[in-house]
């Protein structure tokens, strides 16, 4: 047993914290910027800073070597993940750094290798994940989106949305149907779609708390043979193993860190009926509480990636309750904190008067729905199901049951 | 006991519902959410017309005298419409004070013209050091001076958080003249003109978009005339209504309420993953449960209060119950409801549920939130009396110690038994 | 709307409270009483009490004259249970009352309201539910007992199990299987079994909070053929209609408000380093939300007795959330106010140093499981399901699934 | 990082585990829930031979030297078998505070035979007043009074709420020597023998008839040598020794939390019920999730703690996290098992999860609840420094008033663009 780090580990984790404290400018405040819909100054300022991390192999301290990285292990990546967490920055690129790149890695040709992981290594491209369909959201097989292989080409048609993105990509990691199968899974291949291949359109939807998401439509967008990425038909399946790397995060509980942090100081610094805040018995104990979650969600994220580093030794466990802990905090921190904070909770971030520079505001709008990578549903389930080994309806009674119940409704 | 409306209760609900559907629908709350000033004075003209304004004024003063729980009617529908009007700031936070405490001359001049549609008027009572929590709405939280000079009186200080501030003719300030043995004492009620030299007023960026003023006061003058009800003694009829108008934002909350609960479950029969409407899913199930009891717990304990309201019975304790929980609970159903619609209902630019939360978010705020009125009411409950005792004879066979209570009836006497035995042959093993 | 109740009520209801006050022995306190598994002198008080009460006609104000009751609605049914419910007491007859009798009253001949109904409506007899087996908890239709037709009699076979009574019955409403069928609830009937025939055996098993519960062992137990509830086989939906009287109780809220009201005095008068429990800011927001609770309680109980008093004037609203709350207010109160006891809140009834009597220890044992007439999932069900029209799976395919879960297990 | 055992922990865990569910069956426990005492010694003679009882003191002492790990694991597996003995009482709280604070004599005299089984002693510290909340656990709340007269000391007052002091051979009784300036000056540790006379011992009936007693000193007299560490500077040992104490207590939680979940999901899979196993309700399997969640947190938050006090690092934060969280989260944890289970969980003569209910609440009040220790982790985190300031230059691009962010990409753009237009359409309307 040891949760604590080598001392090499801890020479890394200065050395990144360091590069970040030096290289973020000091006006920067991560909850009161808009972090979406950048301005043209922004998106210059993120695309130089990421090329920087990148020459610094703080991107990808994972990788190896030959493939732009700096050759660690997991626990080396999580502590990077976690310096930079907790500076509250978010990577224009994290798709492509935490989903594609990981799954070139594992799936991709040589040729697809050394074409994609370079750019994301150096912090040079970007990548989105462009997944969901109107049709598609828990139930991510359900891919109406096709790709139909034309000579050299692959012709894709269809609707992606909530996507997510700071800055325009450059690249799509995208899943589509290749075949009509029954399981829906065995008919879905994963390709490396150019952004700007003729055909595509982006739209952007608004979301609370001042986001943005984009639709994507492909119109009979030519994807080139060779931008298959693994298996043809084998795309849903090499999709959620690569999940797997999104999910051991020891970012979000360093990022949700600096926030307490803060907020800790505000509650040092502000009086409310003459006493600080902080002296409250109330704001004690609910403080209190959430340091804890956090350090919950700390330990968790840092067994998953520890689970990682032992791949092959350990029994499988089943289920990392990363997210599950991601999701109720991030949704119930924010709320706790308003409530503290009176008729000035509802100050938005640049309003007058705005306590704390509304940065709960802000979480507590984006926490009304925390549903990257699936609703806090989807977690239990995985847990109950993959964990515990409880058992499932069957996919393919599905229809059978859907189509009983129609009757009904004359 | 009745639980239901009247019939011309139910007739108003519905042509309320009608009118609304049609002349608020949800575009029009996103557009005035995003817009600079939030306000339509059109609407708000055929507001008049439909004679909601006046509804529950006495005829005399151009009103339709409703009764208190038409007003909540009103209000609910509205809520469900998330109407972006200065209805709840005007009719009822100043037009139901200048109607309690007004002169006769006041109420005259000011009340049609409500009625009408011609002034818009707004509250400024909170202020920034009392913004923090319940203070805000207690008379500890009143510091912005008037101060006598000659035949006017001059005002001084900030007021936050005022609504609708931007578009009102008269600000209804609340000022301190005096400092009294009581905080109460020395609370006086001054009908300001808003165009007045001297009062400046920016719109704050607030999560509901709903336009809360900072409203500053720099030596405004006010004569004597524009006191409401009687010197140093103003916050007697504006708790009063404050009280009312706590109400009527709940029963405007279970309105809201109740479509999120509509759409939620709507979304829930007719959205289809994995093949199947995803309401099958008892994870769906259960938050629709929950939203259930949400909105029907919050609809009773406020039309409890309503009722009790408009029968002028005695009701702090259903005052402080009814805000104390629809505040909270109404963000809780919200929070539900995102939870079944998840990436559809996070969607600003079309969604409808994004403007129910940050709305609710206003609404559990306003005029006081949970942790106000659960002070307030356990200042009501602590009162209780403790149950009357039982008055009859004695029998000395209740308090009788564990192990020595002897069960009459066979099965369970074999019970206790056996465990006797057992506890005695541990003993005898032991020694 | 009308939130009062009329003159001739109020009267009614202080009448009422004037009995229960006069008659319930002083020292009696309903959450220190063991309440279960009664001693001689116990057993008699309570029967002797039960039947003062029935010769006034608080035991079924609701029932016409002529079946034993008072004649009245079920507003001034609601009236007296909430006056009962105050005192905190239990009928001996409980199921009698509540679920016995009524399904006598709608699906009963003649000859068995004649013979049944007095006994219930004047307190002397005692009935019990014996509904629930080992294997028909919340799938109530899964009936293993067996009554067999033979001659004039229906010979039962069977065990039931957790049946809770305060005196030893007279009487069982039981259901049994008198068909193979599927589905399988159309193959059950109701009986009225004579508690002391030939063949029955019981045991007593401990629950949580020194109560008792019992199982009921049928061996051919020979039940005379006119003590068939309704009709043959119509059992199952028979009872759950009945059940529909056993759930808009007016008295659990009024029970509930009773305990809060003694622990407001308690935490009045009790001192915690030199203050009055009543003064700490946690406890006062603490009691203030149980005491909405119950209002909650009490307003959704009333609104279901209102509904039933406008029977068929009403649109069907398809859900009841008294249990609901009942349930979530039972579970969750004592836990709260043990929590402001501190090291005392494990303190049982008649320990040295109880506080407050020990009563929250036992409430606090008894709420680890709040099941009477199903979980709360159960009641989350109902109203996802006939409140709100939510499909479910309909129950043909259960088997088909749950055969299709085998090989795996393998 | 590393979250696993070492081998050699791994095999004392094994160990641990097969012999306890050989000796230390379900039936026995519910025997000593029901029993008079609780405690059986031929059990308690059994630990002393496996080398349980002298597990973490020095061999020099008849120990086996081994780590606070060790210690930690063997809790663990004894929380999951519900062990009914005096081992945190005996071995923990007054064994380890006479291995750090006792003299030679004291040391070479009692913990040998602590080791062997000989000695059972049990922690006399919580007084009535004190009991109410965390005062308990604090100097505040030691109002016993030591007064000397002439060689020895005469020891007045009640401790309540005190572990099995009714087998005990020794009570480890925390008394007041003077009133110092602050509460923990004047505090001294008196090992007392249990049958002194003026000493009675009355056990209590408790939630998890864990045997609790109250301890009356009625003018028991006590030599000076009997007291363990330095005259009024007890309280410094003890209080290192209870948080030992609290984060073992965690480890027990953590054993017992992990059996209940074994217990839960072994139901919802062979429990069937509408022809399928009840596991395959989402309702179910939401309850095995959230248990999952609450063993898991707990253990890491425990195993975290373990380990810096096993490396001796500064750990306040870590051992008040654990002890706060764990204490609620078992009890959390036996509840959801309590909505799987229904029945058959609530039904005591044969059902093992209402000991695990029972004995939780137990541990969640002793050696200090969560917010005895949320208080004590606030009083932490308060000292926690602020982020450390971004040092890079600054470019002033990011605090733009929101409506002059002009986004820079297109499909961003355009819709920006046209919530801009719609504004300012709709003000042309309005002039």
């Amino acid at each position: 047993m040891d949760f604590g780090f080598t001392e090499k580990q801890e020479k890394l984790r200065k050395a990144a914290r360091e590069f970040f404290l030096n290289e973020m400018p000091e006006d920067f405040d991560p909850d009161v910027e808009t972090m979406f819909s950048l301005t043209k100054e922004q998106t210059a300022f993120w695309m130089k800073f990421q090329k920087k991390a990148g020459k610094k192999g703080y991107l990808t301290p994972g990788w190896s070597k030959e493939t732009g990285g700096l050759g660690y292990g997991p626990i080396e990546q999580g502590i990077v993940e976690e310096e930079w967490g907790f500076t509250g920055g978010r990577w224009p690129n994290a798709s492509g750094l935490h989903i594609a790149g990981p799954a070139v890695q594992v799936f991709g040709t040589e040729e697809q290798k050394k074409k994609f992981l370079p750019g994301i290594a150096q912090g040079t491209a970007i990548w989105n994940q462009a997944f969901t369909e109107p049709d598609a959201g828990s139930d991510e097989a359900n891919q109406k989106t096709t790709a139909v292989l034309k000579g050299n080409y692959y012709v894709l048609n269809g609707q992606k949305t909530f996507i997510t993105t700071l800055i325009k990509p450059d690249y799509l990691y995208t899943l589509a149907r290749t075949a009509e199968t029954e399981p829906k899974h065995q008919g879905i291949s994963l390709f490396l779609v150019p952004a700007d291949a003729p055909g595509i359109t982006y739209q952007a939807q608004g979301t609370m708390g001042f986001g943005t998401q984009l639709n994507i439509y492909y119109k009979n967008v030519k994807v080139p043979k060779e931008n298959l990425l693994g298996e043809l038909n084998r795309g849903f399946y090499h999709a959620m193993a690569a999940f797997e790397f999104e999910r051991s995060g020891t970012g979000n509980p360093a990022n949700a860190k600096r926030r307490l942090t803060e907020f800790i100081q505000f509650c040092k610094k502000t009086k409310r009926n003459g006493k600080p805040l902080i002296k409250d018995t109330d704001v004690r104990k609910t403080v209190a509480k959430m340091a804890i979650d956090i350090e919950i969600q700390r330990l968790i994220a840092w067994e998953a990636v520890w689970r990682h580093s032992q791949k092959g030794q350990l029994p499988p466990k089943g289920y990392d309750l990363s997210g599950f802990f991601n999701k109720i905090n991030s949704t119930q921190h924010p709320e706790t904190m308003m409530h503290i904070m009176g008729l000035y909770g509802q100050l938005r971030s640049g309003a007058k008067w705005a306590k704390f520079a509304g940065k709960i505001e802000r979480r507590w709008q984006v926490a009304r729905s925390v549903h990257p990578a699936g609703t806090l549903e989807v977690n239990k389930i995985v847990v109950a199901g993959r964990g515990l080994g409880l058992p499932r309806i069957p996919a393919r009674f599905n229809k059978m049951i859907a189509e009983s119940l129609q009757p009904k409704k004359k | 006991m009745d639980f239901s409306l009247t019939e011309a209760q139910e007739k108003l609900r519905k042509e309320a519902r009608a009118f609304l559907e049609k002349e608020c629908p949800e575009r029009l709350v996103r557009e005035m959410e995003e817009d600079d000033e939030g306000f339509s004075p059109e609407l708000w003209g055929k507001l008049a017309k439909m004679g909601w304004l006046g509804l529950a004024y006495p005829e005399e003063f151009g009103g339709k005298g409703g009764s208190f729980i038409d007003l909540a009617v009103i209000c609910e529908e509205m809520g469900r419409a998330m109407l972006p009007a200065p209805y709840l700031s005007t009719v009822v936070l100043c037009g139901l004070t200048i109607l309690e405490a007004g002169s006769m001359k006041q109420k005259t001049e000011l009340l049609p013209k409500i009625a009408n549609g011609e002034r818009v008027l707004s509250l400024a009572m909170t202020e920034p050091e009392s913004s923090w929590d319940g203070t805000a709405w207690k008379p500890e939280g009143i510091t912005v001076r008037a101060t006598p000079s000659g035949k006017d009186y001059v005002i001084n200080g900030t007021k936050l958080f005022v609504h609708d501030a931007h578009i009102a003719d008269y600000l209804l300030c609340v000022a301190r003249t005096r400092e009294g043995k009581k905080p109460d004492d020395g609370i006086t009620l001054f009908l300001v003109d808003a165009k007045s030299p001297g009062i400046s007023v920016e719109i704050l960026d607030t999560t509901a978009g709903d336009k809360q003023s900072e409203v500053t006061f720099k030596k405004v003058k006010v004569s004597k005339e524009s006191i409401i009800g009687t010197l140093h003694k103003g916050w007697a009829p504006l708790e009063k209504i404050i009280k009312k108008g706590a109400v009527l934002l709940c029963a405007d909350m279970v309105g809201a309420g109740q479509r999120v609960l509509e759409i939620t479950v709507d979304h829930a029969k007719t959205r289809v993953q994995f093949d199947m409407p995803i309401g099958i899913n008892q994870y769906v199930q259960d938050h629709c449960a929950f939203l259930v009891s949400e909105v029907d717990s919050s609809r009773w304990l406020t039309y409890q209060a309503v009722w009790k309201m408009s029968e002028d019975l005695p009701c702090e304790t259903e005052i402080a119950m009814a805000k104390a929980w629809t505040s909270d609970s109404h963000e809780r159903a919200c929070w539900r409801g995102h939870q079944v619609l998840a990436g559809v209902g996070y969607e600003v630019d079309r969604g409808v549920l994004p403007l129910f939360s940050r709305r609710g978010k206003a609404k559990q705020l306003h005029l006081g939130d949970s942790d106000f009125y659960l002070e307030k009411l356990m200042q009501e409950i602590e009162q209780w009396p403790p149950p009357e005792k039982f008055r009859g004879k004695p029998l000395g066979i209740f308090d009788i110690p564990r192990g020595k209570q002897v069960p009459s009836w066979q099965p369970w006497k074999e019970r206790w038994e056996e465990i006797e035995k057992r506890k005695k042959e541990r003993k005898k093993k032991k020694k």
